[in-house]
């Protein structure tokens, strides 16, 4: 195997394979640029190991064919040690297989698909999973709401909608309520009647949909002029929607890694350092590479050297608090951590929704 | 035409070439001259070439424009990589298995879609591409569905990635080379004409004896296996299948693969899918802007390629010879041919002024 | 009763369709290209009615202003894209002209996500606030009746332009043989700058229509509804006015119905499929002369 | 023994009788000509002899040179140039990118005697195969004097060689009945001239039977031993040249008063 | 009325027409003759603005048709009836001869030229309904010079009018020229029927590999040997 050939006194490697371009760029800066702050971050207050951190970032396009090509650049052409990244499941799945058998430490902070750190022990990752998530949502909704007929209008062609409505379904029925109707759509489909108009003969209590804040705001509307009245659910894909939707969203809950509006120390450091750098509020993602990293040089710094092993071994001990919370791991390399359920309310202008912490659900 | 007097030579130059290439290739990765990263993209490369080849020979030579291309290499990944997990089937048999079922893909767009002309042709495969992918979404329990099919077992496990990597390589080039072989041969031949004359015009080519169905479904299935094959290749190459990496727009890839090329010509779409390849990793650092740059580099091109790198001829080495020592290249020429360049720009800016 | 509805769901969807695909058809009728950049000039046009609505707010008014803007606009730039990019291909082969156009596709979807005031984020596009119609438990939205009537006026005024007008005739001599229009006295580049226009406008007015019914927009918004287009226009014929019109209702009509009676996850299969069948029967389409050349 | 014969074939097109009723019997070795007004519906008997059109009623038989006779209605054109009736076009179809060579190597295509995977395998059945096409096809250019031209591109041709390209074409068939739809339109009168020697030698080197349409009176007068004459879709005459000459029904119709021949 | 000064034109690199000069005059019939591939329609193409000489100058009415676009010089009343036709396929017989009158602005006289046309070819009138791709070929030679004549331009520029006709057609179309040019229009003819087109000019052209190798009175060169040789045919 390639061990890192950087020399003991150059600067530690970390990968890191973001969609800087593509359709989710979106999402791919704002957690580049967590991981650099963080990096830098790092570096200002000397480095690790008594060495400096360099954060090389490579952009894979959201294409799993070009994850798989910057992870091999990465590991060898440029000597990373690990990798932060890939952000959707797709890509971390392309590459899972391989750093495992080289031995790279990876830990995704964004890939929410249960199989992702299926791979081996060299695959982490700093955010829950979808079954984790599914349940929280599907339990929230019968315990807090007391719904018993749910609707689920999801993406078929897109993983994560697709793990989300799996597990939600199988807590919310478990639970003893009934799921009445489950449609689908297609990434890029913009028009949803048809199925809502389904949906609305089944009359559920809440609908639940399990997809990113684009899709969602457009279909919010299409639910509010359809006339259907349950109550919207959605996941972590929802961040970002209350700067992206109007008041037809308000009333609505959806499960979150972090509030920015808690009141924890962390939380209020990070938002507040990164708006000043980058001008924007930060959203989850950035939240989770940001924590990512941090793990990962915290687990180097622990490990006192760069060896894999070692690393790894580390970043099992981990039980810290950042900034989506107490991090520890499971065995199976996933973060012991709490959800947040935030519910969409009306804000100070109309048509501008805000924010509001509902509850903390723990595993 | 087929240059009977040379043939010994052709062939032996062929395989000379060829295996010369090959084997320098396997050196400079061993010995870490080429990086492994390299080496991954001659890799990919590769699989381009063998995909873009198989589509040139429906696209360029037999003159159907095709944007389904991608889900005939979905069809041949998939059915591989389900032949390996599912059933443990060595890796030539799982391939071969991949082209067949895609062979019978095209078989069965080729013949109902046999009057169909033009867009009328593209548009149809498209469609047959979409809807394998939708085939392939719905049938969780067997492709993995949205999520994807993980965990399929590569060529070789050396523990050696250099090893490793070669194997990869040799099995991809290996294949790569029978494959332009048999579009080079058949192409070259009384079918291979065949197949170009309806390209050229149909109805010529039927009233001279050329059964046109026949041939347009030949070309059809034989490019839809060569592409299953090289779809196979992908998933081994992979080790993780996703219905999103075979979109319609990877299909349009393809098709610009071919043009840039030069429709109907071997030499111009190797070149072609090569340069893609590496393109595609260059241009990365350019992050956003890469696209914007791909989009331009490919109207700068067509405007004043049109007719793709190598138009319809092809590269060849004993050709560049032949030229060479006729004076074609000798320093009067060059600088005749520099001179009339240099009129030719002059008169341009006159005609401007008119 | 949902049977009603969603054939209203359906009519509505494909309006939008047959809106696009009338853009489609139009330069494909006239200079044989598909003009793979259609559904980004979608997008610029939709931009533009958010910019103009954006800073004069969504009032009656500034919606025609919208209309008027981002039509002139994109006619412009079509004109523009015709001139530099298509042009210098009219004698080449007919697919260096396709890659030219998914060329300029990938420069006008990119360029849009690096150009600030676009960038790559979507963005709610403003609006009406909604209004419904509620007839016998039917829902009717004011957005789908503004679109479906909206694309039949286009329609009806494509057709006379096309077959009533001067300008029409050349441009019908023009796509059947460019250097006979020549000789005719047609100034072709003329012809075809103002088909391009026109296409451009109608994507343009398509683009804020679509951003009505669908309040969003993002640099890659074109694509589908581009891709969707493209196949109602082929399903018509391509080249045929009413026939783009036709397949547009008849995509969305299928796609609705089968999200709605079969499986909502099939809905795309069974579009294409719809598709291959009507053209495996009708090999230029529904309305598509098949023109078997005198031999 | 008759190579074609045609009972009662007729065409519409959306009403209009193109062809009606038509009847014909070629001999072996026969030159016959095939002449009438614009619009008579000459090319569209062609059109119906090789397939391309199908009749609506009547029989087409058709003699291979294995004196093998076929019904032929309702064949795909490729079946029928198989069966030894070759064409030639009015409006020139040829492949104008390839080369004069592979031009006239593709009408060999169906006879060839490798298949395709001795042709990827390169056995050397194939190259024996392909050295003789080439020798067979090289030897129908010499006969049409543009062998030294194999190797360019058939568009680059001039419209003269480019109509005696695709006689050649036609001609590598092998077929026992030729068609030729005016093969001199557009030659001036001193190729026209050489044209028709050629044609008289390839009927005789080849021993074919011709069926031609030509509106040139020197060359129908000149080469055709019979002459059938076409107006309105129906044969309003057949006859030897001398006899068709007169006709005052074909003088009406078709030549006109003024013009005068000296074939 | 027209002049054509020295034009070198090029398909690729490929030079097709060397230096070639000549003019027409107002009122006149000229002719051009020549083996295949010498020129002919090269030369016609460059004139009526299809292609671009790459040296040399045209002038047609005083002004240089170098600065006109091929739509313009018809506006100017040059019209170019071309070789293989080019009849408009998808249009019928009506539309193709209404796009003949395009450029016409005394719409009163239209249907008197309509008339004419369907007198001249009764054939067509006929037709008049069909698909002009679906015509045979000699109907398309006769709409395509039905078309010229509903532009009633000032100098008709015909490549082979006759290619295709039958006899008693092509005495007509040469009878019809002959009218034509009677009633005021100039005439520039390309011919295979090289004995029917000296017949009928005043004065002839012989183009040999791009380039002009002889000129003069019409009469005087059908009588030349040399020409009865090269063009004539025989004897
Ligand atoms: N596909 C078609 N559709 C409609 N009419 C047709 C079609 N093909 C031919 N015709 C008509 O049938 C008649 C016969 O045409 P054909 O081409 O056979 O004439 P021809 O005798 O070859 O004439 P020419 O000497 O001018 O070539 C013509 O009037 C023509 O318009
Ligand atoms: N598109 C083209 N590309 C290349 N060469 C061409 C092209 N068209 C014509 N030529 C060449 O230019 C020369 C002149 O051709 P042109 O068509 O003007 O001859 P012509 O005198 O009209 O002959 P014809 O009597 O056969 O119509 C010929 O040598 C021909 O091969
Ligand atoms: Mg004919
Ligand atoms: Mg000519």
């Amino acid at each position: 195997g390639s061990k890192a050939p950087a020399g003991e006194t150059g600067p530690i490697k970390i990968g890191s394979i973001m969609p800087i371009s593509g359709p989710v760029s979106a999402y791919g800066t704002q957690s580049r640029d967590a991981i650099i702050m963080a990096v830098d971050e790092i570096n200002a207050a000397g480095g690790i190991l008594g060495r400096q951190v360099e954060a090389i970032v490579e952009d894979d396009e959201a294409n799993p064919e070009k994850t798989k090509s910057a992870f091999t650049k990465l590991v060898t052409d440029d000597g990373v040690i690990g990798i932060v990244g890939a952000l959707t499941s797709k890509c971390s799945l392309a590459i899972t297989a391989d750093a495992q058998a080289r031995k790279i430490i990876m830990i995704s902070p964004s890939s929410t698909n249960d199989t992702v750190t299926d791979a081996g022990d060299y695959i982490f990752r700093s955010c829950y999973n979808d079954s984790f998530q599914g349940q929280v949502v599907a339990s929230f909704a019968y315990k807090d709401l007391k719904a018993i007929k749910a609707a689920i209008l999801f993406d078929n062609t897109n993983d994560y909608s697709k793990g989300l409505t799996q597990t939600f379904k199988a807590k919310f029925e478990e639970l003893g309520g009934t799921v009445v109707s489950e449609e689908s759509y297609a990434t890029g489909d913009m028009d949803f009647n048809a199925q809502l108009t389904k949906i609305k003969g089944t009359a559920p209590d809440v609908l639940f949909i399990p997809d990113y804040y684009n899709t969602v705001s457009l279909i919010a509307k299409q639910v509010k002029s359809q006339g259907l009245t349950s109550t919207m659910l959605g996941a972590d894909g929802w961040d970002e929607i209350a700067n992206n939707a109007g008041d037809e969203v308000v009333g609505s809950y959806y499960s979150n890694h972090y509030s920015p509006d808690a009141n924890d120390p962390e939380v209020k450091a990070f938002v507040a350092k990164y708006t000043e750098l980058f001008g924007v509020a930060p959203n989850a993602l950035a939240a989770l590479a940001y924590d990512a990293t941090y793990i990962l040089t915290d687990a180097i710094a622990k490990a006192g050297s760069t060896d894999p092993e070692a690393i790894k071994t580390a970043m099992m001990e981990t039980n810290k608090k950042f900034v989506t919370g107490q991090i520890s791991f499971d065995a199976k390399r996933n973060p012991i951590k709490s959800a947040v359920m935030v519910e969409l309310v009306k804000g100070t202008e109309p048509n501008k929704p805000a924010v509001k912490y509902a509850a903390t659900v723990n595993p | 035409m087929i240059n009977l007097k040379n043939r010994a030579f052709n062939i032996l130059t062929l395989t000379l070439v060829s295996t010369v290439i090959f084997v320098i290739l396997l050196i400079l990765q061993y010995f870490k001259v080429i990086s492994e990263y390299t080496g991954l993209l001659l890799t990919l490369a590769g699989i381009y070439v063998i995909v873009s080849l198989s589509l040139n020979l429906i696209t360029g030579f037999t003159g159907q424009l095709s944007l389904g291309h991608a889900g005939f290499m979905c069809v041949g990944a998939y059915t591989t990589a389900i032949a390996i997990i599912k059933y443990g089937m060595p890796i030539p048999i799982a391939l071969i298995l991949g082209g067949i079922m895609t062979a019978l893909f095209g078989l069965a767009i080729g013949i109902p879609t046999l009057r169909l002309r033009g867009d009328y042709l593209a548009i149809t495969t498209l469609g047959f591409g979409e809807i394998i992918r939708v085939i392939i979404v719905n049938l969780d329990s067997l492709t993995g569905g949205a999520a994807g099919l993980k965990g399929i077992p590569t060529f070789s496990n050396t523990g050696d990635f250099i090893i490793d990597a070669i194997i990869r390589f040799s099995w991809v080039y290996i294949i790569m080379i029978l494959v332009i072989a048999v579009i080079h041969n058949l192409i070259n031949s009384s079918q291979g004409r065949a197949i170009i004359s309806i390209r050229e015009d149909d109805i010529a080519s039927t009233s001279m004896g050329v059964n046109v169905a026949y041939y347009k479904v030949y070309a059809f299935t034989l490019s839809a296996f060569i592409a299953g094959v090289g779809g196979g290749l992908y998933a081994i190459f992979f080790g993780y299948l996703n219905p999103a990496m075979f979109g319609w727009l990877n299909s349009v890839n393809f098709v610009v693969i071919v043009v840039l090329g030069g429709m109907g010509s071997i030499t111009g779409t190797i070149i072609a899918a090569v340069v893609f390849t590496y393109l595609q990793e260059w241009l990365r650092v350019f992050a956003d802007f890469r696209l914007v740059i791909f989009g331009l580099a490919l109207i700068i091109l067509m405007i004043f390629w049109p007719k793709g790198l190598m138009g319809n001829k092809e590269l060849s080495i004993t050709g560049f010879i032949r030229q060479l020592r006729s004076g074609e290249f000798s320093p009067r020429q060059i600088k005749t041919k520099w001179n009339e360049f240099r009129q030719k720009k002059g008169r341009k800016k006159d005609g401007r002024a008119d | 009763m949902e049977f009603i509805q969603q054939m209203i769901n359906g009519i509505s969807l494909g309006s939008i369709y047959a809106l696009l695909a009338l853009g489609y058809t139009m330069v494909y009728g006239i200079v044989k290209l598909l003009n793979f950049a259609h559904g980004d000039i979608l997008m610029l046009g939709a931009y533009a009615g958010f910019f103009i609505l954006t800073f004069m707010g969504v009032t009656p008014a500034s919606m025609l202003v919208a209309f008027i803007f981002s039509m002139t606009i994109c006619a412009i730039l079509g004109i523009v894209i015709e001139r530099t990019c298509y042009k210098p291909l009219r004698t080449s082969p007919r697919i260096a002209a396709l890659i030219t156009a998914i060329g300029v596709s990938t420069l006008i979807e990119n360029g849009a996500r690096v150009i600030p005031f676009m960038g790559p984020n979507p963005k709610q596009f403003p609006t009406f606030t909604s209004i419904n119609y509620d007839v016998f438990g039917i829902n009717i939205s004011m957005v789908q009746i503004v679109v479906l009537g909206v694309s039949i006026i286009l329609m009806v005024l494509l057709n006379y332009i096309v077959n009533g007008t001067k300008m029409g005739k050349s441009m019908r001599a023009t796509s059947y043989d460019m250097d006979a229009a020549f000789l005719m006295g047609i100034n072709v580049n003329k012809v075809i700058s103002f088909t391009f226009a026109i296409g451009a406008a109608l994507g343009a007015a398509g683009g804020i229509l679509y951003a009505t019914a669908y309040p969003q927009v993002q640099p890659y918004m074109g694509l589908m509804p581009g891709l969707k287009a493209f196949v109602a226009a082929v399903l018509g014929g391509i080249g045929s006015i009413p026939g783009a019109m036709l397949g547009g209702f008849i995509l969305g009509v299928a796609e609705t119905l089968t999200k709605g009676f079969i499986s909502s996850k099939l809905a795309d299969g069974v579009a294409f499929g719809i598709l291959i069948l009507i053209l495996v029967v009708k090999p230029a389409g529904l309305f598509g002369k098949n023109t078997n050349e005198k031999v | 023994m008759a190579v074609l014969e045609v009972k009662n074939i007729s065409i519409e097109f959306g009403g209009l009788k193109a062809v009606s009723n038509f009847n014909l019997k070629l001999e072996s070795g026969e030159l016959v000509g095939l002449i009438g007004p614009n619009g008579a519906g000459k090319t569209t008997i062609f059109n119906m002899l090789t397939g391309v059109y199908k009749p609506t009623t009547g029989d087409i038989f058709l003699s291979n040179r294995e004196n093998l006779t076929k019904r032929v209605n309702g064949f795909k054109p490729y079946q029928i140039t198989q069966n030894g009736a070759a064409r030639t076009f009015q409006n020139i179809r040829l492949f104008k990118d390839l080369s004069v060579l592979d031009n006239v190597l593709i009408s060999l295509n169906f006879n060839v005697k490798y298949n395709s995977l001795q042709a990827i395998l390169r056995t050397t059945a194939f190259y024996k195969e392909e050295e003789k096409l080439v020798e067979k096809a090289m030897a129908i250019l010499k006969i049409f004097n543009i062998d030294t031209k194999a190797n360019e591109l058939a568009k680059n041709l001039p419209y003269g060689e480019q109509r005696k390209l695709e006689i050649a074409r036609a001609l590598a068939t092998g077929p026992n009945l030729l068609l030729l739809d005016e093969p001199a339109a557009g030659m001036n009168p001193q190729e026209t001239e050489d044209l028709m020697k050629l044609i008289r030698f390839i009927r005789d080197e080849f021993k074919l039977t011709i069926l031609l349409i030509e509106h040139d009176m020197k060359l129908v007068m000149g080469i055709c031993e019979r002459i059938i004459v076409l107006d309105y879709g129906q044969m309003i005459a057949e006859g030897p040249p001398e006899e068709i000459s007169k006709n005052p029904k074909v003088i009406k119709v078709y030549l006109g008063e003024e013009v005068e021949f000296d074939a | 009325m027209l002049k054509v000064d020295e034009i070198n034109v090029f398909y690729g690199t490929i030079q097709a027409l060397r230096g070639i000069s000549f003019e027409v005059n107002e009122g006149e019939i000229v002719t051009l003759i020549g083996a295949n591939g010498a020129g002919k329609t090269t030369t016609l193409r460059t004139i009526s603005g299809l292609m671009r000489p790459k040296t040399g100058s045209i002038s047609f009415l005083g002004q240089n048709l170098l600065k006109c676009d091929a739509s313009r010089i018809v506006e100017m009343g040059l019209c170019h009836v071309p070789e293989g036709r080019r009849i408009f396929a998808n249009l019928t017989v009506m539309e193709n001869l209404e796009m003949g009158a395009y450029t016409r602005k005394d719409t009163k006289n239209l249907k008197a030229d309509y008339d004419i046309v369907f007198h001249r070819f009764p054939r067509l009138k006929e037709r008049i309904k069909q698909i002009g791709g679906t015509l045979s070929g000699g109907e398309q030679q006769m709409l395509a010079m039905g078309r010229a004549l509903m532009a009633r331009p000032k100098l008709l520029v015909l490549d082979e009018p006759s290619m295709g006709l039958a006899p008693l057609f092509v005495s007509e179309i040469f009878s019809i020229i002959k009218d034509i040019n009677k009633a005021g229009t100039t005439v520039l003819l390309v011919e295979q029927n090289a004995n029917m087109a000296l017949s009928i000019a005043n004065r002839a052209y012989v183009i040999e590999t791009g380039r002009i190798s002889l000129s003069g009175d019409a009469k005087e060169l059908a009588a030349s040997s040399e020409v009865r040789k090269a063009y004539l045919g025989g004897k």
